[in-house]
């Protein structure tokens, strides 16, 4: 009975993806043919009741629930609703993943619910095992999903993210072991209070160095960074937007959660962190500002902006964890747009190419435009969101202390290069060309979500009081 | 005074903008430009009537309004708000600004040829972010309103300018932003140590001016330089202007009377507000480098306007020299040149954005501006060199011009300065009265070599214009070379220009007690 | 005892590493071989060194024989014609040799550090009581308290089984391509 | 010597410090993606050593570390399921596994 009590006070929203994993997988067997559509349907319905049960789950106080493997509290609570948002978007444009895969549909469902089940378990570990085992659920089925395309570079791309995956959860592992051999406990409460008056020691500082690093392949940042665009032009579109969203935020859930525990006992960690953060920045700009296709540029812009989140997190006051999540609501709304337009742009001529752009601000200014707040507001410029979330970010850093100033100013110089890289798909919107390109109005959804999440970009800048006031609450809650 | 929202002063054209991108409005080039203008035209009135109830003897802000988004501020939690206010110093900018504008929007019914819509819809949210920036009175409004600017500048210059002009203005951006960002930086950290210190989050800018005299003086000066910085790229000062040089030329040239008419303003009153207003023991500590910063900019960029042969770029340097004399008279710390150095900034956007003008209209009737393939225009377009003549004695500063009061008032505030050494001073004087001199060389040799001496033979038509690809088209205008909008864009610029030569006190009166409240400060 | 233990040990650590640096330089069909003869004899014989005879079980049937099967199945699934390469010497590999390297020492000096400054005496033999029924630890365990952990792995079974048919399958007239 | 010859935690450390800092080199240096897989397992098995020696020293009552490594191996497995059904599907387009000559994407 416990179980129970368990499952309904804090994995409600769990329980309900799981069953429509092994749902899509029944179906999959008996309507394959005939009633593929109605797939996508399914997967809506299920997200949206996964959604609403996040209501009933309880979040204040944390609920310990099966034994402290895992928990809930508002911390995990945010994090799986912005996973649920992600992959809502997700799946509303996947539409054309499904015509093409028709039998297979429900299968395609079956393994991207696997994938937000695996983020919402991992935000919500509470133990090395949990965290490990979800870690690798969620590295499996995201690379299986970006595998998925019947063509070479799917493959390819889905062969180098297991390779890295499987480098990373190994050096997690090993990192892990230390810590479990210092503090005798593989819980992260246990860990916590068997810290206590701890000295810390070279061994402990190496093995949490281990796990940073191996953390750093799920958020994308600096040591494990070359998959990311390589993944995202061999995916396909639906599952490049889900992969530049839910792994990341997943894994900014557990590292600040890991951080948490150890940062105190290893004191240079959060200066690895940023310098880290920064590496990644720089990577990230130097690689989109030489990219001809359209999608590993996003992919590359995606390393950006996942640098300018870790930056938040080298400092790990409630400050920078709110501005760590407004960043990444910002993001979250941002990168959906991005991949929108660029799904509308894809399913009208299929080319991803950064040069068929050419021309489109004198035939579709309406969409120019929208894309132009979109590549703003991921350079930082006003009157979008990006520009708070980087002033939030920025500012957590200023508010450390004189010494951190050189990072801070290394960070804006490479906000400007940013600035530079998306200005080029811009230019080369604007650029003449004699053949006129017309998007098809036929593309319900990823019009209403391009479209959606491009006004919600201005719109949190200006109604921001609110949500900052939200993400200093959720912080304090960590 | 309830008509008298500033909200809808900085908003409205952002609104404006909107209509016209909007799919109801009329796709039709001619309906576009008449809004535009027309609601320049309102604009310009509008922000008249706020001259008209502003109190001269009012001390703080007036028109103060704040933001607010479902009854909430901005940012509450981090103390920083979207409050705006005007005080006599910013009021005088802005009508400026809403000036410039309507030159701007009238001038360009000759010059610009295709895209109406994006660039009329862009001109005004240019206009939003002047006027936020000169009424924003958060530093973090400021630096949201300054950034701003980047987009429609960069659109502005690449897509209607010269066939480099893409990449001239990618430069400037990528230069801005990069001085922006250490502005950002002085900002972020003023912001958080003034918080350590008085234990409020905020960004207000009188509450920050209060708690600033506590920190070290070096921390300050670190700060200082970090914002002195970012405004010096967008005034420019010397070393830091190649980027602005160029993007002013390529633009076209409603774009380059705005940039060169507006940007210095915004970056000088940067410096007036924060540099002067925050941290005035810092500045009184290096004012003479401000004045060393002001005489390179006069003499080197005379000396640059000498060597040009593009007449465009001999305009630009020009600018920069009057913006040095600006920088002269805030570096003086008296006065008559903190009074003379606002002068001279309207001044001298009227002068430089008039200068603009003109050549913009040489370049259109004749399709070069190289010094030695012009000359004899005046027989050709006679009236364009009649009010061309104003505008260039304005700018050399032949008395009963603007640009002899406002060039008088810096050079004598800064000889009557008492910074020590008072050698320094006097040397600093006699240059820039060699700069003058050589400031009326340059600006002499362009309106000869374009008007006078012989009419070249390619000239000597009645009236010629060429279409975009260099043909000739046989239009006759009425009065000989110049549209009828041409001619009132540089009466306007000519009759202001004489008319604040004959009563300055007109524009000196609105900001007189602005600018005794900063001085007085200074003091302290 | 105590010297058969000792002896075991290493004969078990020098048979692991040289095995393992065997595996990387010999051919496929020879490093399968050797694989299997470090799972098999050196890991598992650690575990039962350790007192863990159900892990060592449990790694030589499930790890060892699974992995075995795979990796033999895999080899002859993708049938070669071309020499396949041992390792690729190139600056970049040495320059890992070298990271690793200083990944190595530094942790094997924080591990001699911690032992140092360790307060408990760990050379001191196992404390056989504590470890009498060992299954029932890690069975009540297992199903105790990683209940949740134990399911998941049934349902990323379930995942593996059904994307790796998704990706493994092929169209006939896309092999070719 | 009683350090070198009394068997205790730090030498299992030691061994599987050994055994992962090859198998790290192994990823790195190894041409055949067959031979990197059994590499990362080594690795993850390494760990698994890590924990079983550090549970039957530190955690003799619960012996969590134990249960870990269970899982690492079962885990083990089911990456080179998944790494054998992409090498198939890879090798059936490039008829090479050779890490250097089967990269399409690049810039």
């Amino acid at each position: 009975m416990e179980f129970l009590t368990d499952i309904n006070n804090a994995f409600l929203p769990e329980i309900i993806i799981a069953a429509f994993v092994f749902i899509n997988i029944f179906l999959s067997l008996f309507f394959n043919k005939k009633f593929y559509k109605t797939s996508q349907w399914i997967a809506i319905l299920g997200i949206l009741m996964s959604f609403a049960s996040i209501g009933f789950v309880q979040a204040e106080p944390t609920y310990h629930a099966f034994a402290n493997a895992f928990i809930s509290n508002v911390y995990t609570v945010f994090f799986k609703s912005v996973i649920l948002v992600a992959s809502f978007f997700a799946v509303l444009v996947s539409h054309k993943i499904v015509r093409r895969k028709r039998a297979r549909a429900f299968e395609y469902f079956a393994i991207l619910f696997c994938a937000i089940l695996a983020a919402m378990l991992l935000v919500s570990a509470n133990d090395f095992l949990s965290s490990f085992v979800s870690f690798e659920f969620l590295a499996l089925s995201c690379c299986l999903m970006s595998g998925l395309i019947k063509n070479y570079k799917a493959k390819e791309g889905a062969l180098k993210y297991l390779v890295c995956a499987v480098v990373a959860s190994a050096l997690f592992l090993f990192g892990t072991s230390y810590i479990y051999g210092i503090t005798g406990s593989i819980n992260f409460d246990a860990i916590e209070v068997s810290l206590q008056g701890y000295q810390g020691s070279m061994l402990f500082a190496l093995s949490s160095l281990l796990v940073i690093i191996a953390m750093m392949f799920k958020v994308s940042a600096v040591p494990f960074v070359n998959w990311v665009p390589d993944v995202y032009k061999g995916a396909s579109y639906p599952v490049g937007m889900f992969l530049s969203i839910v792994p990341i935020a997943a894994g900014f859930a557990l590292l600040s959660r890991i951080l948490v525990i150890i940062s105190n006992f290893v004191p240079v960690l959060g200066v690895v962190i940023i310098i880290l953060a920064l590496a990644t920045i720089a990577f990230g700009a130097y690689g989109a500002l030489r990219q001809k296709d359209m999608k590993r540029f996003a992919g590359y812009s995606t390393i950006v902006q996942s640098g300018f989140m870790l930056l938040a997190m080298g400092v790990l006051s409630p400050y920078s964890l709110a501005g760590m999540l407004y960043y990444l609501i910002c993001f979250l709304f941002t990168n959906v747009a991005l991949w929108a337009g660029m799904i509308m742009f894809f399913n009208s001529n299929g080319r991803d190419d950064m040069e068929s752009y050419k021309g489109l601000a004198y035939n579709n200014p309406f969409y120019t435009t929208a894309m132009i707040f979109v590549l703003m507001s991921l350079a930082g410029l006003p009157p979008t969101s990006g520009f708070l979330a980087k002033f939030f970010v920025l500012s957590a850093i200023a508010r450390l202390g004189f010494m951190y100033i050189i990072f801070l100013l290394v960070a804006l110089l490479l906000g400007a290069i940013a600035v530079c890289l998306y200005f080029r798909p811009i230019k080369i919107m604007f650029e003449k060309t004699t053949e006129t390109l017309h998007l098809t109005n036929k593309l319900v959804f990823s019009k209403f979500v391009f479209y959606f999440c491009t006004a919600l970009t201005i719109l949190l800048c200006m109604y921001s009081s609110k949500i900052v006031e939200f993400c200093e609450l959720i912080a304090y809650s960590l | 005074m309830n008509i008298l929202s500033i909200l809808a002063l900085i908003f409205s054209p952002a609104i404006a903008a909107l209509l016209i991108l909007s799919p109801v409005f009329p796709n039709n080039e001619i309906k576009i430009r008449r809004f535009a203008k027309t609601f320049g035209i309102l604009h310009f009135i509008y922000s008249m009537l706020f001259l008209l109830f502003f109190n001269p003897t009012n001390f703080g802000w007036s028109y103060q309004k704040e933001l607010t988004f479902l009854n909430t501020s901005w940012l509450k939690t981090l103390g920083v708000t979207a409050t705006f206010g005007m005080d006599g110093i910013s009021l005088v900018f802005v009508l400026l600004t809403s000036f410039l504008i309507m030159i701007a929007l009238v001038a360009s019914k000759s010059m610009i040829r295709t895209k109406h819509r994006i660039y009329y819809s862009l001109v005004l949210v240019l206009e939003t972010a002047f006027l936020g920036v000169f009424c924003a009175k958060d530093i973090f409004l400021f630096l949201l309103f300054w950034e701003l600017q980047l987009i429609p500048i960069y659109f502005l210059v690449s897509q209607w300018g010269d066939k480099t002009s893409s990449y001239s203005a990618m430069k400037y951006v990528v230069y801005t932003f990069v001085a922006s960002m250490f502005m950002f930086l002085g900002m972020l950290v003023l912001y958080f140590y003034s918080f350590s210190i008085s234990g409020v989050l905020t960004g207000d800018i009188e509450s920050l001016s209060m708690s600033e005299s506590v920190f070290a003086l070096w921390f300050q000066a670190f700060i200082f330089f970090c914002l002195l910085l970012g405004f010096a790229v967008k005034i420019p000062i010397i070393p830091f202007h190649t980027a602005v040089a160029k993007a002013q030329v390529e633009a076209v040239t409603p774009v380059s009377m705005l940039m060169a008419g507006v940007l210095p303003v915004i970056g000088e009153y940067g410096i007036i507000r924060f540099n002067m207003g925050l941290f005035p023991e810092v500045f009184n500590y290096f004012a003479p480098i401000l004045i060393i910063f002001g005489v390179v900019n006069i003499i080197y960029g005379a000396c640059l306007a000498l060597a040009q042969t593009d007449i465009k770029k001999i305009t630009a340097y020009a600018g920069f020299v009057q913006t040095g004399f600006a920088l002269i008279g805030l570096g003086a710390l008296t006065e008559l040149g903190f009074n003379g150095a606002v002068f001279q900034l309207v001044i001298a956007g009227l002068i430089i954005s008039g200068l603009f003008m003109v050549t913009g209209v040489v370049y259109l009737r004749t399709k070069t501006r190289e010094v030695s393939a012009l000359g004899g225009l005046s027989q050709v377009m006679p009236i364009c060199m009649c009010l061309g003549f104003i505008i260039c004695f304005g700018a050399v500063g032949v008395p009963f011009t603007a640009g002899f009061i406002a060039k008088f008032m810096n050079l004598s505030g800064l000889i009557l300065s008492d910074i020590e050494p008072q050698k320094f001073i006097v040397s600093m004087a006699v240059v820039s009265a060699i700069g003058l001199v050589l400031n009326a060389c340059y600006i002499l040799y362009l309106f000869h070599k374009t008007f006078f001496g012989s009419v070249l033979s390619q000239f000597k038509a009645e009236s010629v214009q060429y279409d975009e690809d260099g043909n000739e088209i046989t239009v006759v205008y009425p009065k000989r070379g110049i549209t009828k909008s041409e001619i009132i864009v540089l009466s306007l610029l000519g009759i202001a220009i004489i008319l604040f030569g004959i009563f300055p006190n007109a524009l000196l009166d609105i900001f007189q007690v602005t600018s005794d409240v900063i001085l007085d400060f200074m003091k302290v | 005892m105590e010297t058969l233990t000792t002896v075991f040990f290493y004969l078990m650590s020098i048979l692991a590493i040289s095995a393992l640096f065997g595996m990387i330089f010999s051919s496929l069909k020879k490093s399968i071989l050797i694989w299997a003869f470090i799972l098999f004899c050196a890991l598992g014989g650690i575990y039962f060194l350790l007192n863990m005879s159900f892990v060592g079980a449990f790694q030589i049937l499930v790890g060892a024989a699974g992995t075995l099967c795979l990796v033999a199945f895999l080899m002859f699934l993708t049938p070669e014609k071309i020499n396949r390469a041992g390792v690729c010497f190139k600056a970049r590999i040495f320059i890992s040799i070298f990271s690793i390297l200083l990944i190595f020492l530094s942790l094997l000096w924080a591990i001699v550090d911690n032992y140092l400054a360790s307060v408990l005496d760990f050379i001191i033999t196992i404390n056989k009581n504590g470890l009498l029924n060992v299954v029932d630890t890690i069975g009540e365990s297992i199903i105790g308290n990683y209940a949740v952990v134990f399911e998941v792995t049934a349902v990323v079974i379930l995942l593996v089984i059904v994307g790796t048919a998704m990706v493994g399958v092929f169209k006939r007239n896309e092999e070719s391509r | 010597m009683s350090v070198i010859f009394n068997i205790g935690l730090y030498h299992y450390l030691i061994l599987a410090l050994i055994l992962f800092c090859i198998g790290l080199w192994g990823v790195i240096a190894c041409k055949d993606l067959i031979k990197v897989f059994l590499c990362v397992n080594l690795m993850m098995f390494s760990a698994a050593l890590n924990y079983s020696a550090y549970a039957v020293y530190v955690d003799p009552e619960k012996i969590n570390g134990v249960v870990v490594a269970i899982f690492i191996i079962v885990f083990g497995i089911i990456n080179l399921v998944v790494s054998a059904a992409l090498l198939i599907s890879v090798f059936k387009y490039k008829k090479n596994l050779d890490v250097e000559k089967i990269t399409d994407i690049k810039g």
